[in-house]
């Protein structure tokens, strides 16, 4: 029973961070129609924002280990340490929540940048094309950063105050083994924020309900003599924040490399296609879904049943549910499937 | 491809065997210059692959990983094979040149030809790094490969050096299967393997931990993963204690929650993490968010063993990695003559000490030359049997032994720790023990396989 | 009595949830003639055409074309027993040449809803390129026919879909709104294209509001509103039906 | 009476000149090949191998517009197959590869008939997860069939049944064979090569044909297809068969040249790659695909290979400092950096040659006839480019 609990925790906490790439996804794909093969490269760079946030708290002098004489080794004691005292050493600490601050208007910025200066010239080519430059841009963002901060991955921490185990169990009277990282369930609550954040703002705004009308008829809307295609940079600005949210928190959890982009490239659309084309509800539930049966199939009974279930877990659920429901979990009919 | 049916070549190979073998120690061996050798290396010209012949330089190919998540360690070795050329080219300090015992080696190249090199990238894929073998041997005629990450593609290239005649020194390869089920006549490993790994660390775990531990095994669902599954299990069993469960994992996972959470409510105390790279890091940097290193559990403090550290996770892990134990096959602060020199050398020249990775790959490439240089030719099938039973010292790693049976390295291994108190950046493990050759010797034939002909 | 009908409908009922959209309807299509349904916006002309050609399932009633239950039948199946269809907005292939559009129908006629023949060229369909050259020049197409389809008029578009269906020779032809937001001159030409196929004795039916179109083609006039049959008769009765001027033609002057 | 010709700028005769030239310059590849670097057996068959993967591969998407993501998966099938034909009967290359192609086939079937209940961007998610389940089960749980990580390789003590009837055999690992020709070096290439001639004459007969002309409409406009009188599924799952065929070959002529197959054949990436070769070549032309393969063949193994020290000799003649920061500079975009320069390539042809390479060539050709007509035909110089 614990240890069901704990994988649907599991589940929820892997569901969050798919649900939150997914929507930024889905944003862009889903609507404004555009296949984007540089999202992945969006969660990188929101990653490298914590990163780059990291590193600039961190200059620090040096004081060189005279023992070594073949190459200089020292160690290290960042300037805001010694000007600030512990403050400084705690402004260092909560370098990841800081740079959650920071990668908003950096994302929204690398968004617009992204759409002015490229994708907006795609939105009448064919899928084709959009693939192909957008996995252009992908490569060329990667390799950027690595030129940068090198291929190996840099670790983040988490503020000492939200590390560690939280003692789940004993707070709840249950099972004293049943513990469960701080950041986690941080990132949990972090992502519920953002996710209803967005909804908020499509949902109850005027400016997003133009935006939503317009995903669903862009010429009707344009011809009420609003300018849709600027509504559409902001979309895909917030499909950058979003987006690089979800990779900048995500970095105490999984520390960031230059290819992990790609990694979530293939995993982003999975979700949002089983969610289905066109919806920010299904891009949601599906990701909280294969969240969740994902880290239900690791359990050891479920692979003795069916070995290597684990592996193909998601592949398969999005077999079962794409042969099931014709246009995945709450997809809108006609969108994408040309 | 290539034709073995000179019927003169074989007597003069014998005769240059004896001349080899006579003037080995000595290192002053040299036929260049005199008419009798220069007749012999062109009677040879068409008996194996890319001859240099009577070129002035030699090409050796450099294949390691330059994308994908093993960059990091493919530039480095890189950094190391750029420093062996120089060395044996007589430039530099010379650095591990002058530590190494024997030695035939001259500091003028390799047979008085000044040694080149080129490069090429594995993308850690065995396509990608055959693909880019031949290239090197089928266009730049290369008359050594070396390089690579990872065991796959360690495996794959030493079949295929071993089909086209070219003789191939292993880089990062840790899986048993290289210098066993896979063992092949061109390649050679002077890294350790997944079994050495496990009784290197037997001891010293039993040491630090005690007889009465139950263990619970994440392993990369893989070749590599499942041959320390089992090296670590016979050691850890044969020793008392119980594995509790062995979880295979999929080879890139990012999240390892769902594998994590079962750990505690097993009863295990001590979790095994038989991940590399970036798995190692991913899988690392949260089981010690879960609290498993502080945990206590049946009373004892819960221990976490990662059977082979590298820079890859130790820097991606960051503060993760303190305290944990694991084994490596070499390390920059260890205090000796050969290490000494190489650390001294690379460092002036990059700034910064050298991985395990480039520290095998500086030294194979050494030896490559040194065999060569000590059989008299490149004549594959002559080199590789120099190289077969050679015993040498003043490597970095104290006595080796390449054995002639299955070309593995044998030589001690070093257990580490994940240092509670960096004095530097470089700092991060600290050596535990170097557990002696004896310890982790094991028959040639537990692993059976089959090496092949000389001659292909 | 069926038999002597092209197409016959008989008591077809649809209802969409507590919606009834189609109400007793009885259709009865003779050869050689063209029947017209008409009807004001949301009457259930489309649910009615939706019927016939397959796409929907009637809750009573059955849809026979030349004696054989349509019902369930794919569109290509229907097509392939004899049944073309034009559509409200032209559908055509839009990156393929007029010619080749063309051909595209011929080959349905004459190789059926599936054949593999990779190695056949279409250099040597002589034969077949005949044909759609005949039907073009026919049209007055043809000197349009090595352009993309994609670059015609609103009623080139028009006629270029009604050769691709005369090519095959149907035994009906089904138009829905032929003339649908087309300018006077389109229409006018499509009329006077549609009146040379009449000459021809196909039999056709035709979904229309627009009453000029009905009364210039129509031998026969089904007035559907709401759902249901309300008026059948020859274009003169129709126009002197007081009921159908109550319920459809309103006011406006014919 | 109107007189018939077609539309397609291609005639019979045009065609045989396109297939002409095609075999002499497949045919010829290690000639011109040398002055670019490329002249050595493993590229080579690598062009024409991936040459084969990609006009197979276009033949589904370039004419029917299904966007497949999960084609690896039948090139890795093909290779599983011929290998462990070789291992098990003869290391005869003809039976190899019919058997690889014959797996592909029979995956191709059951994939296609699945994933074709379902369009546009699901049809791409279904076909990428039926090849990702491929990928991930055969590096670990099929091991046994497969080698996993490893792959699959010859060993000495594999069977070879038919090979030991006629007394074959003997030590060693033997190479890959054409009725007693071993297929190594330049030989498998040319085995490669004529392979490829005929793959693509059998893609221009499907470009040609009826069938093809049917396939390019479904793509157009499905709805007006099914009116029309056609079952569009059939066209599709045949195609996509025959394009999973093409696949199949590719990946079992990777087996002659290199007896190993391994899982990573099979990874999102490499299905990835197919699609970026043809929509870079050109998707829906007939010999784009194959310049889209050769071109990110020509990068990833030469690109890749170029190294500080060769570019120090390239620059060498300039003064010191201008040579350490050209050195720097395009250090950037060769060896470790190749994947930049892959990635610019990409968006570079993209931006400015919407339609892939061929277009470029089309627009060069178009120039060329423009200043041999003289300014005459400059006014008609917008007329649509027809694609083939």
């Amino acid at each position: 029973m614990d240890s069901l609990l704990l994988q649907l925790l599991n589940g929820l906490d892997k569901g969050a961070a798919y649900a939150l790439i997914a929507l930024g996804l889905t944003l862009v794909f889903g609507t404004l129609g555009v296949v984007n093969f540089a999202h992945g490269a969006l969660f990188m760079l929101g990653a490298f924002v914590a990163v780059s946030v990291n590193k600039l708290l961190t200059i620090s002098q040096k004081v060189r280990d005279e023992s070594i004489t073949a190459f200089e080794a020292y160690t290290e004691k960042p300037y805001l340490e010694i000007w600030l005292g512990d403050l400084g050493t705690e402004i260092i600490q909560w370098s990841v929540p800081i740079s959650a601050l920071v990668a908003i208007p950096v994302m929204l910025l690398i968004g617009l940048v992204m759409e002015r200066g490229l994708i907006q010239y795609f939105y009448k080519r064919t899928h084709a094309e959009q693939i192909l430059v957008t996995f252009g841009l992908a490569i060329v963002l990667g390799e950027i950063i690595k030129v940068f901060f090198g291929a190996n991955p840099i670790s983040q921490s988490a503020p000492p105050e939200l590390s560690g185990a939280a003692r789940l169990g004993a707070m709840l009277g249950l099972n004293e083994n049943l513990v469960y990282p701080w950041w986690r369930l941080v990132y949990l609550l972090c992502s519920f924020l953002i996710v209803s954040s967005v909804f908020a703002f499509l949902k109850l705004t005027t400016y997003g309900m133009v935006v939503r009308a317009g995903m669903a008829d862009r010429e009707m809307v344009g011809l009420l003599g609003i300018n849709i295609q600027r509504r559409f940079t902001v979309v895909f600005g917030i499909a950058a924040i979003v987006t690089g949210l979800a990779g900048c928190l995500y970095t105490p959890i999984l520390p960031p490399d230059y290819h992990m982009g790609m990694n979530f490239l293939v995993l982003s659309f999975v979700v949002v296609v089983v969610g289905g084309m066109g919806s920010l509800g299904g891009a949601v539930c599906a990701g909280f879904l294969l969240g969740i049966l994902q880290s239900f199939a690791a359990m050891s009974w479920v692979k003795d049943i069916v070995p290597g279930i684990d592996q193909i877990i998601i592949y398969l659920i999005a077999v079962v549910i794409l042969l099931t429901r014709p246009r995945g979990l709450m997809g809108r009919k006609g969108v994408m499937e040309g | 491809m290539t034709d073995n049916g000179n019927p003169t070549g074989w007597s003069r190979r014998r005769f240059l065997q004896t001349g080899a073998a006579t003037t080995a120690g000595l290192g002053a061996l040299s036929f260049s210059g005199t008419a009798p050798t220069g007749f012999v290396r062109n009677a040879w010209a068409q008996d194996f692959r890319n001859n240099p012949g009577n070129s002035d330089t030699v090409t050796l190919g450099f294949n390691v990983p330059q994308t994908g998540p093993y960059a990091e360690e493919g530039k480095d070795e890189l950094r190391a094979y750029k420093l062996a050329v120089k060395h044996l080219n007589g430039e530099g300090d010379g650095g591990m040149l002058n530590t190494m015992q024997p030695t035939a080696l001259k500091g003028n190249g390799i047979l008085g030809k000044k040694v080149d090199y080129v490069t090429g990238d594995t993308q850690t894929k065995s396509d990608a790094a055959r693909a880019s073998a031949k290239r090197m041997i089928e266009r730049d005629g290369v008359v050594m490969v070396t390089g690579g990450s990872s065991s796959g593609v360690a495996v794959s290239v030493q079949a295929l050096c071993q089909d086209m005649g070219v003789i191939f020194m292993a880089g990062l390869t840790h899986a048993n299967d290289t210098t066993g089920k896979d063992r092949r006549r061109y390649g050679f490993r002077h890294f350790f393997n997944a079994h050495m790994s496990a009784a290197a660390l037997g001891p010293v775990l039993k040491e630090q931990m005690g007889t009465n531990r139950k263990s619970y095994m994440l392993v990369a669902d893989y070749n590599w993963g499942w041959s320390v599954e089992e090296s670590m299990k016979n050691v850890t069993e044969e020793m008392g204690w119980e594995t509790v469960n062995a979880l295979r994992t999929p080879l890139g996972t990012s999240d390892y929650s769902q594998y994590l959470t079962p750990v505690r409510d097993s009863g295990a105390d001590v979790l095994f993490l038989i991940h590399y790279g970036g798995d190692m890091v991913n899988s690392l940097t949260q089981a010690v968010q879960f609290g498993l290193k502080d945990a206590t559990v049946n009373g004892k403090p819960f221990e976490i063993v990662v059977p082979l550290y590298s820079r890859v996770m130790a820097q991606g892990a960051g503060e993760a990695v303190a305290g944990i134990y694991g084994s490596t096959n070499w390390h920059w602060s260890l205090q000796n003559e050969g290490s000494e020199a190489f650390v001294k050398s690379f460092g002036e020249e990059y700034g910064f000490p050298p991985s395990q990775a480039a520290h095998t790959c500086y030294v194979q490439t050494l030896l490559y030359a040194n065999a060569v240089e000590s059989a008299g030719t490149f004549y594959p099938p002559e080199v590789i049997k120099f190289l077969e039973g050679f015993e040498f010292t003043g490597m970095g790693n104290g006595d080796t032994l390449y054995r002639a049976a299955d070309h593995q390295a044998f030589k001690p291994v070093l257990v580490v720790k994940g240092n509670d108190d960096p004095q530097s950046q470089f700092d991060l493990l600290e050596v535990v023990k170097e557990v002696p050759t004896e310890e982790i010797m094991y028959p040639a034939d537990l692993y059976p396989g089959n090496l092949g002909p000389y001659e292909v | 009595m069926a038999q002597n009908f092209v197409l016959n409908v008989s008591d077809v009922n649809k209802s969409f949830g507590g919606l009834q959209a189609l109400t007793n309807i009885n259709l009865q299509i003779e050869e050689g003639k063209t029947h017209a349904v008409i009807g004001p916006n949301g009457a259930g002309k489309s649910t009615l055409l939706n019927t016939v050609i397959g796409r929907l399932a009637p809750d009573t009633g059955s849809v026979l074309f030349d004696g054989v239950n349509l019902t369930g039948k794919t569109a290509h199946q229907i097509n392939q027993l004899g049944v073309a269809r034009v559509f409200q907005t032209p559908e055509i292939f839009l990156d393929l040449t007029v010619l080749q559009n063309i051909e595209i129908a011929a080959l349905a006629k004459r190789d059926g809803a599936f054949s593999f023949k990779p190695f056949r060229s279409m250099f040597s369909e002589t034969k077949i390129q005949q044909e759609a050259v005949d039907m073009l020049d026919d049209m007055g197409l043809h000197h349009l026919r090595d352009h993309p389809a994609a670059n015609l008029s609103r009623g080139d578009k028009r006629r270029l879909e009604i050769a691709m269906c005369l090519i095959q020779h149907p035994r009906l032809l089904l138009l829905d709104e032929p003339t649908a937001g087309m300018a006077r001159h389109d229409t006018n030409r499509t009329i006077d294209l549609l009146q040379r196929i009449k000459a021809r004795g196909m039999t056709k039916v035709i979904i229309e509001h627009d009453m000029h179109v009905v009364f210039s083609l129509a031998d026969w006039i089904s007035v559907l509103a709401q759902g249901a049959i309300i008026a059948e008769g020859t274009p003169e009765d129709i126009k002197g039906n007081p009921k159908v001027q109550e319920a459809y033609l309103g006011g406006t002057e014919v | 009476m109107a007189s018939i010709t077609h539309f397609n700028p291609s005639t019979p005769k045009r065609d045989l000149a396109v297939m002409g030239i095609f075999a002499l310059v497949v045919l010829t590849a290690p000639i011109w090949a040398t002055p670019i670097g490329a002249n050595y057996p493993d590229l080579l068959q690598r062009f024409a191998i991936f040459g084969i993967f990609a006009i197979g591969y276009n033949l589904l998407f370039g004419l029917t517009g299904y966007l497949s993501f999960g084609h690896a998966a039948f090139l890795g099938v093909g290779s599983y197959a011929a290998v462990w034909i070789f291992k098990l009967l003869t290391m005869n290359a003809i039976l190899a590869v019919a058997f690889g192609m014959l797996v592909a086939a029979v995956f191709a079937v059951a994939i296609g008939y699945v994933a074709l209940r379902r369009a546009g961007i699901y049809f791409a998610i279904l076909t990428l997860a039926f090849a990702q389940m491929s990928y991930r089960l055969a590096y670990s749980v099929l091991t046994p069939i497969t080698n996993g990580e490893t792959g699959l390789t010859l060993d000495g003590n594999d069977p070879r049944v038919i090979d030991a009837l006629f007394g074959g055999g003997g030590e060693g690992i033997p190479n890959p064979s054409l009725f007693g020709l071993e297929l190594t070096g330049y030989a498998a290439f040319y085995f490669c090569a004529v392979v490829l001639i005929l793959a693509f004459w059998v893609s221009l007969k499907i470009f040609r044909s009826p069938f093809g002309l049917k396939l390019l409409a479904i793509k157009s406009n499905q709805t007006r297809m099914r009116f029309t009188g056609y079952n569009t599924r059939p066209y599709v799952l045949t195609v996509f068969v025959i394009s999973g065929m093409y696949a199949g070959l590719a990946g079992s002529l990777m087996a002659v040249t290199d007896p190993l197959a391994g899982a990573e054949r099979m990874v999102w990436t490499a299905s990835g790659e197919v699609v970026l070769m043809t929509i870079l070549g050109g998707a829906g032309t007939l010999v784009g695909p194959m310049l889209g393969a050769v071109l990110i063949k020509y990068a990833e193994n030469i690109f890749s290979a170029v190294n500080d020290s060769q570019l120090a000799d390239l620059f060498g003649f300039l003064p010191e400092p201008v040579t350490d920061l050209m050195v720097g500079v395009a250090s950037l975009f060769v060896g470790e950096g190749w994947h930049l320069t892959l990635g610019l390539l990409f968006m570079a042809i993209v931006i400015f040659l919407p339609g892939g390479m061929m277009e470029g060539l089309y627009r060069i050709g178009g120039a060329i006839r423009r200043r041999r007509a003289g300014g005459r035909a400059a006014d008609n110089s917008a007329v649509t480019q027809p694609s083939e």
